[in-house]
């Protein structure tokens, strides 16, 4: 029998369910993940990422050293950021201090030179609270810039606008415990049980303890099995089908009539408006049976207590704002907000997207959503850290990159993430990047983005370092030092307050606080002090299990369920709004609708599970194309398929399933190697700025060569 | 012998396909009576007479009657047909010989208990009863019998014929609802009881095939008549499947209570073999050994369990003096092998480490500890198995020992 | 709120709400009886009985981790009938699988004082190989004590995969996936909530188990 | 289980497989043991296509067909003879001289005598526990066909009748 050296207990480092996991250590290495059974919020429940894919961590390609371009010299004008074919062979080793220099010098010399509003910044769902506090304080206090945004912007973005405009409040309203006890529930646009396995069980017994069941989805997810009712419409048709529903709760009045009298607005032009959007109609443009939607209707508004759960299906799209809204729509109608078993929960991909956002790593609030361009906001701002800041608000991600590619924007820093896989149109992307006169990326892998970099940095992983995760029922979690970091990578925290010292004497500014935290539970309680809702989280508090803020005070315990006192915006507001199809539809010449998606055994952009035996389970891209349309193309499950659109092409591994309806193939997110984003195009929501990520015309046809080029190797 | 059968009269004397026989023989009688009657006076008839359980475990037939009369519905019947019990034969001789008897019978239960629908879980290795119930309940059916508005009662009732597959345990009742179920028969955990929460969940009134027939003649010849047959303790017709060395094997209907020297002496023509009496295998593997001693120790539930065995089934197999006993204490100990379902430890480990040592035994390899180990196994066996099979699966063996018999 | 009734445990005067087992209720009186089986977040299988208790006045023996309380019972958690019962369940245990990953049931070996020496050499035991069949996880199923609680996780307890199930009946039951197919080819979506409710070893990530055989040898 | 092998059914059987598949659509678990029944009575045992069919005809997972098929001696998951013959092991047969049936049969058939499938696979030889037919001893089911008491002279005769 093996007997370990240590056991750290922390939080899975993948979805956003924020799993409690013991990290089982024999010679600094991770061998076995557990999970404590009576431990909030996943009670010793794992899949199979969090318990067996954490061996990325341990991977050869880890960065352990700075990396510099090997054609840059100090003090001498150096080239654009331009895509290096191998990272080995581009860059040469350099120290911290030569690495930090260079950064500390071209950081200061643009900002002096153009402006702190010609750099941008990416934060990270995928690291700490406290690292994207002081990342997203960096880059505001000493070079004024709002130009910080995170990959948020690409999943929930359309949420965040949809919740915002109507109830004023993003976040997932009810928590992970109440989902075993649910009565009645809505899953749309989230498969589940790849993309957040262990809530997906919570449903399940839910769903064997007599809950009732509608998903809706066009893909037969698994979900689907269990369901009462499963509504597939077409993709795309989402405003359709909610409307619809919205159009028989109002007719058959079954809508709960003292809520909306109290605490809605806007509820007569409302129900005005969608009497066009009879149930009909709705089956015209969606494909779902009129009796299915008004069934679903039914169930949904008369059950004493009904939750909503949504995912990228439905925030991924040109008007993922109307699609979040929609289902606003529909929880204020049924009076479904304020309830345990309740409430409107969009499902947060990663692991600290909540927490990326909280902390203000956002182009337009500062820590807690407080907006930059409110200038009583600014006044707090500028008194904590004792500095002046900037109030117009930044450009998301797709901006930034356009920016880039317009020149307005001249230096980019990312910090963990990875836009050369994650971001939509990827050729136009690789144009934009190459217009950088300079480019940090600071992470633990050679990234499909670091290619671009002038300067890499190596960053310790989850499992290097401490902080705290916000998983997506708003719980503050605790992530500790499993192990020391490989070579000479640093965590992050150490990172940016070296930095942050070197752009201080550099520019002149001076923070308050400087730079010389005694750790990140220091930068947590500073956390506390610039967004009330965290300050009754302490780290004492939080050493065995995380608490749910809104948490304002110490012994306050934490919010479980929101709205039991009315929404944020008083009264919630009912959203008008039309049917608009999707931007780009099938035609003769590009037959097929592309929806992207996850798979179980992946996670985002693959940079981690790629490097973890996860792959073992999935080594290759895999499209999955309907049998009838596979009989077409005269495909079978084995061959391979090249998939073009009209911005570029892949070429993946067919599988021949009924899980898409017929002409919709679906491709994975995870491959670098067919990266579905270099298909995908990057109009967006007006008002979210998120692509669409699951309405890409495409043709399909047999290819005979994978042609495949690892680019993680 | 003045003892005129009830049980069995029928057989042999009707054409078991034919229902026009079966009522010319004074078929559906008891139904139509019970009907007269009204279900809650069924009841009460059942609950006066002493019925105590044929299939081995002698519970109280009126008290699981009442008490799924009361429950709630929807509820079940299941007659229980799944005889497997070595030397056992009783149900199989009453399905084959007189089918719509126990048809009968599930559906006077039926509709005294006010059940939703019966169960008749057949043996899978009783082919030929359960052929000849499929077609008498497709005859019951076409005269309505069984349907709709049974005899003008108002009263709806269907029965569905099930098949075992080959498992022992699938005669423990709620092993049997499992298996109706769709699973492995694997025994359930008690409480709750199958009057609470049988099949599907539901009220479930089960009965073993034997039983359900000495209701028909219970609800025709009144509970004085029954409780008047055999001792008062534990009165009424029995069946008594009798095997081995004697001149005449078959089924024996006789009141409750017959020794077992008149068992083998006037039913079964005497001893066989080599004419001399050694030993007899009361209530077939789960049961115990009988000497010489206990020849005329009455065969009933309450007189055998004064000297620590069991009427079980009923079933007497017979040794003569002539017989090597240890292949036989073998064969005891791997049909129980064969049969544990494996659920719970006891039963699982017990059964094979049973059978391993009287295998070393038999081999003439035995260890000095090896009975004691055997006791120990017998007493763990019936002290913490789930059900009746491990609790019983060490009886035969250990009273074999009791008995010298090796 | 469920009413609590009194009982006696081992000559301790006992409160528990009516509806606690035994178990409840022993451990909520600091008084510890062994399991094996048993898992808080799975249904109770109650098929291991090495949790029986001696109940006065019941026939058998009761398997505390499903069975509930009632007024006025004298419970004995240690008697010689329960003792006897433990240490033989034990014995045969020892005596069918490799108990070499399942420290705490050695440790109740020793407290029950079971010699499983004493039922001899000659026994017919349980063998298996060990199965290799993914990156994720082995299956040593001669470290397996059919407690069930894998194929439960499996199954409605968790996962709702249905990967794993049972071949075979009796001693001879095994846990299998359908057809003995090899797991990438099941329902299996390697979740591992098996491997962390096993409590022999006999389902161990496959980094231990090769860590543990390049140190062995 | 070894070598995974499957049934060869002829186009009758297949049909009359598909048509009983189609009868038990969406039957649920407790049809499970009945439809396993029928299937059996056109091929003799289930091989893995026919259970994950069953499994997907009744809408319950696959495990739950294997379960059964490993739990009940009458369903075979692997090959068997066109023909079953159970010999009855237990007490009364014993005692009949249940030994010199198996011997003859074994012989005949050329199986060992703890059973076994017949080279040309027209015959399965088992042991069985006890049937149920005392009275009879020895007693043997050919199929379904309760036979007994038997002697060995009969056995020639017996499974020369068998087509």
């Amino acid at each position: 029998m093996l007997t370990f050296d240590r056991i750290v207990p922390t939080t899975c480092p993948f979805c956003g369910v924020g799993c409690q996991i013991n990290l089982h250590i024999k010679e600094n290495r991770i061998v076995q993940v557990t999970a404590d059974f009576d431990k909030r919020p996943n009670y010793g429940e794992l899949c199979v990422k969090g318990r067996f894919g954490t061996d990325f961590v341990h991977h050869p390609t880890r960065l352990t050293q700075p990396l510099i371009r090997k054609d840059i010299v100090l003090g001498q004008p150096f080239g654009k950021a331009r895509p290096a074919r191998s990272v080995a062979e581009a860059y040469r080793e350099a120290t911290w201090e030569e690495a930090l220099t260079l950064v500390a010098d071209q950081l200061a010399r643009i900002a002096q030179e153009s402006g702190g509003d010609a750099i941008a910044a990416l934060a990270s769902a995928k690291l700490t609270n406290e690292d994207n506090y002081l990342y997203q304080k960096l880059f505001r206090s000493l070079l004024k810039t709002n130009h910080i945004d995170h990959c948020a912007r690409l999943c929930h973005a359309g949420s965040v606008v949809g919740l915002m405009r109507t109830i004023a409040s993003a976040a997932m309203s009810n928590s992970i415990e109440e989902m075993e006890n649910l009565h009645t529930f809505i899953v749309t646009g989230s498969n589940t049980t790849y993309a957040h396995p262990v809530i997906a069980l919570k449903m399940l017994k839910a769903v064997d303890k007599g809950a009732r069941l509608i998903v809706v989805d066009p893909r037969r997810i698994d979900m689907a099995k269990h369901a009462t009712l499963w509504l597939q419409q077409r993709p795309g048709t989402d405003v359709a089908v909610f409307q619809a529903m919205a159009h028989v709760i109002v007719n058959e009045e079954l809508y709960d009539k003292a809520y909306v009298a109290t605490q809605t607005e806007g509820f007569e032009a409302y129900a005005a408006h969608i009497q066009r959007f009879t149930p009909e109609w709705a089956e015209e443009v969606s494909g779902v049976p009129a009796w299915k939607i008004r069934e679903a209707a039914r169930l949904y508004a008369t059950a004493p207590s009904a939750a909503i759960y949504w995912g990228m299906g439905i925030s991924q799209s040109t008007h993922g704002s109307d699609n979040a809204s929609a289902l606003v729509n529909l929880a204020m109608l049924a009076g479904h907000l304020g309830k345990y078993g309740g409430g409107l929960n969009p499902l947060r991909g990663q692991n600290n997207v909540q927490g990326c956002s909280d902390m203000g790593g956002l182009p337009n609030v500062y820590p807690g959503y407080q907006p930059v361009s409110d200038p009583a906001v600014k006044a707090k701002f500028e008194k904590l850290w004792g500095v002046e800041l900037n109030d117009r608000p930044g450009l998301t991600v797709v901006e930034m990159a356009q920016a880039a590619g317009e020149g307005r924007i001249r230096a980019m820093y990312v910090m963990g993430e990875n836009p050369a896989t994650s971001d939509p149109h990827l050729h136009a992307l690789y144009e934009h990047f190459s217009n950088l006169d300079f480019m940090v990326v600071q992470d633990i892998f050679p990234t499909e983005t670091a290619r671009f970099a002038h300067v890499i940095l190596p960053a310790a992983s989850w499992a290097e370092k401490e902080g705290t995760f916000t998983n997506t029922e708003r719980r503050v979690q605790r992530v500790r030092a499993a192990l020391p970091p490989p070579g000479e990578a640093r965590p992050d925290l150490d990172i940016l307050q070296d930095l942050g010292r070197r752009l201080e004497a550099r520019l002149g500014v001076h923070t308050a606080q400087g730079w010389n935290y005694a750790g990140a539970e220091a930068v947590w309680r500073e956390v506390g002090q610039a967004a009330s809702e965290y300050a009754g989280i302490t780290y004492q508090r939080i050493e065995e299990e995380g608490v749910q803020y809104p948490c304002y005070t110490e012994d306050d315990p934490g919010t479980l369920y929101l709205y039991k006192e009315g929404v944020p915006r008083g009264r919630g507001k009912f959203w008008l709004m039309d049917f608009r199809p999707p931007v780009e539809l099938p035609d003769e010449e590009y037959p097929f609708n592309l929806s992207t998606g996850r798979l179980l055994y992946h996670w985002h952009g693959g940079a981690l599970t790629r490097r973890s035996r996860l792959n073992d389970a999935a080594p290759e891209p895999v499209v999955e194309i309907h049998p009838v349309d596979a009989k077409k193309l005269g495909l079978v499950s084995g061959d391979l398929a090249k998939i073009r659109s009209r911005r570029g092409q892949v070429v993946a591994r067919v599988r021949v399933t009924d899980r898409s309806p017929i002409g919709t193939v679906f491709l994975p997110m995870h491959y670098a190697e067919a990266a579905a984003n270099l298909l995908t195009l990057d109009a967006l929501d007006p008002d979210a700025k998120i692509p669409d990520y699951k309405n890409t015309a495409v043709a399909v046809e047999k290819a005979e060569v994978a042609n495949w080029e690892l680019v993680l190797a | 012998m003045s003892y005129e059968p009830v049980l069995t009269a029928r057989i042999g004397k009707i054409d078991p396909a034919s229902l026009t026989d079966y009522e010319a023989h004074g078929g559906f009688q008891a139904l139509i009576r019970a009907v007269e009657l009204g279900p809650g006076r069924v009841v009460a008839l059942m609950e006066e007479a002493t019925l105590l359980g044929r299939g081995g475990a002698a519970f109280p037939a009126g008290i699981k009657w009442r008490a799924v009369h009361q429950a709630e519905g929807p509820k079940f019947v299941v007659a229980n047909a799944d005889e497997s019990e070595p030397g056992t034969f009783k149900d199989r001789v009453l399905m084959e010989g007189d089918p719509y008897a126990l048809i009968e019978a599930v559906i006077l239960a039926g509709f005294a208990t006010a059940a939703d629908k019966g169960f008749i879980y057949v043996r899978g290795e009783y082919a030929r009863a359960y052929q000849r119930l499929r077609h008498a309940i497709a005859r019951c059916y076409e005269a309505g019998y069984l349907g709709r508005d049974i005899l003008g009662s108002g009263f709806e009732f269907h029965i569905e014929l099930r098949r075992g597959a080959g498992a022992y345990i699938c005669g423990e009742e709620t092993a049997l609802f499992e298996s109706i179920e769709g699973k492995r028969g694997y025994p359930r955990l008690k409480p709750p009881f199958p009057t609470q929460a049988g099949l599907f969940g539901r009220p479930t009134l089960i009965n073993n095939v034997e039983t359900l027939i000495n209701a028909l003649h219970i609800v025709l010849r009144g509970p004085a008549w029954f409780n008047s047959i055999g001792p008062a303790h534990s009165p009424g017709p029995k069946l008594y499947p009798l095997s081995g060395r004697v001149q005449r094997p078959g089924l024996v209907e006789a009141p409750m209570g017959i020794t077992l020297r008149e068992l083998i002496e006037e039913h079964g023509g005497g001893v066989s073999g080599s004419g001399e009496f050694r030993v007899a295998l009361v209530g077939g593997a789960a049961g115990a050994f009988l000497g010489p001693d206990h020849l005329n120790t009455p065969l009933d539930f309450r007189s055998l369990a004064s000297i620590g065995a069991a009427l079980g089934s009923g079933a007497v197999i017979v040794f003569d003096t002539s017989v090597d006993m240890k292949p036989i204490l073998q064969r005891i100990a791997d049909f129980f092998a064969h049969e544990s379902c494996g659920k719970c430890y006891p039963c699982q480990l017990g059964t094979m480490r049973q059978r391993d040592i009287i295998a070393r035994m038999v081999a003439g390899q035995g260890r000095p500890g090896d009975l004691q180990l055997l006791r120990d196994i017998g007493q763990t066996m019936r002290d913490t198995s789930i059900c009746g099979l491990g609790q019983t699966a060490s009886n035969a063996i250990l009273s074999a020992f009791e008995l010298k018999l090796t | 709120m469920t009413s609590t009734i009194s009982l006696t445990i081992d000559g301790q005067p006992v409160e528990a709400p009516a509806d606690a087992t035994v178990l409840q209720a022993a451990e909520a009186a600091g008084i510890t009886i062994p399991t094996l089986c048993h898992h808080p977040n799975l249904t109770p299988p109650a098929v291991c009985r090495l949790c029986v208790v001696e109940w006065e006045g019941r026939r058998t023996l009761q398997p505390a981790c499903v069975t509930q309380v009632a007024a006025d019972a004298v419970i004995h958690t240690r008697s010689p009938r329960v003792d006897l019962a433990r240490r033989t369940i034990l014995e045969m245990l020892a005596t069918t699988v490799d108990l070499s990953d399942a420290p705490e049931l050695r440790a109740m070996l020793a407290e029950y004082d079971a010699h499983p020496e004493r039922f001899g050499e000659d026994l017919t035991r349980r063998e298996h190989e060990v199965i290799i069949d993914n990156s994720f996880f082995v299956r040593d199923y001669d470290k397996c004590v059919l407690c069930w609680r894998c194929v439960e996780a499996c199954g409605t307890d968790m996962e709702h995969a249905f990967a794993l199930g049972f071949s075979g009946r009796g001693f001879e039951t095994s846990i299998a996936t359908f057809f003995e197919n090899p797991m990438p080819e099941t329902t299996c979506v390697f979740c591992g909530n098996c491997v962390g409710v096993c409590p022999t070893g006999a389902l161990k990530d496959r980094r231990v188990f090769e860590l543990e055989m390049a140190t062995d040898y | 289980m070894t070598s995974p092998q499957t049934l060869a059914l002829t186009p009758h059987q297949e049909q009359a497989l598909q048509t009983l598949l189609r009868r038990y659509q969406g039957g649920g678990q407790s049809a499970l043991l009945p439809l396993l029944h029928d299937i059996q009575a056109i091929t003799g045992w289930v091989d893995e296509p026919t259970a994950r069919a069953v499994a997907h005809t009744l809408g319950i997972p696959e495990i739950e067909v294997h379960n059964v098929l490993e739990f009940y001696t009458l369903f075979y998951n692997r090959p068997v003879g066109k023909h079953v013959i159970r010999v009855c092991n237990d007490l009364a047969c014993m005692l009949a001289g249940h030994e010199a049936i198996i011997r003859a049969l074994a012989d005949h058939l050329g199986v060992p005598e703890q059973g076994g499938t017949s080279a040309d696979g027209r015959f399965t030889l088992e042991l069985h526990p006890c049937l149920g037919h005392c009275e009879l001893a020895p007693f043997l089911m050919l199929d379904e066909e309760p036979m007994g008491p038997v002697s060995p002279d009969q056995i020639p005769d017996l499974l020369g009748g068998v087509s």
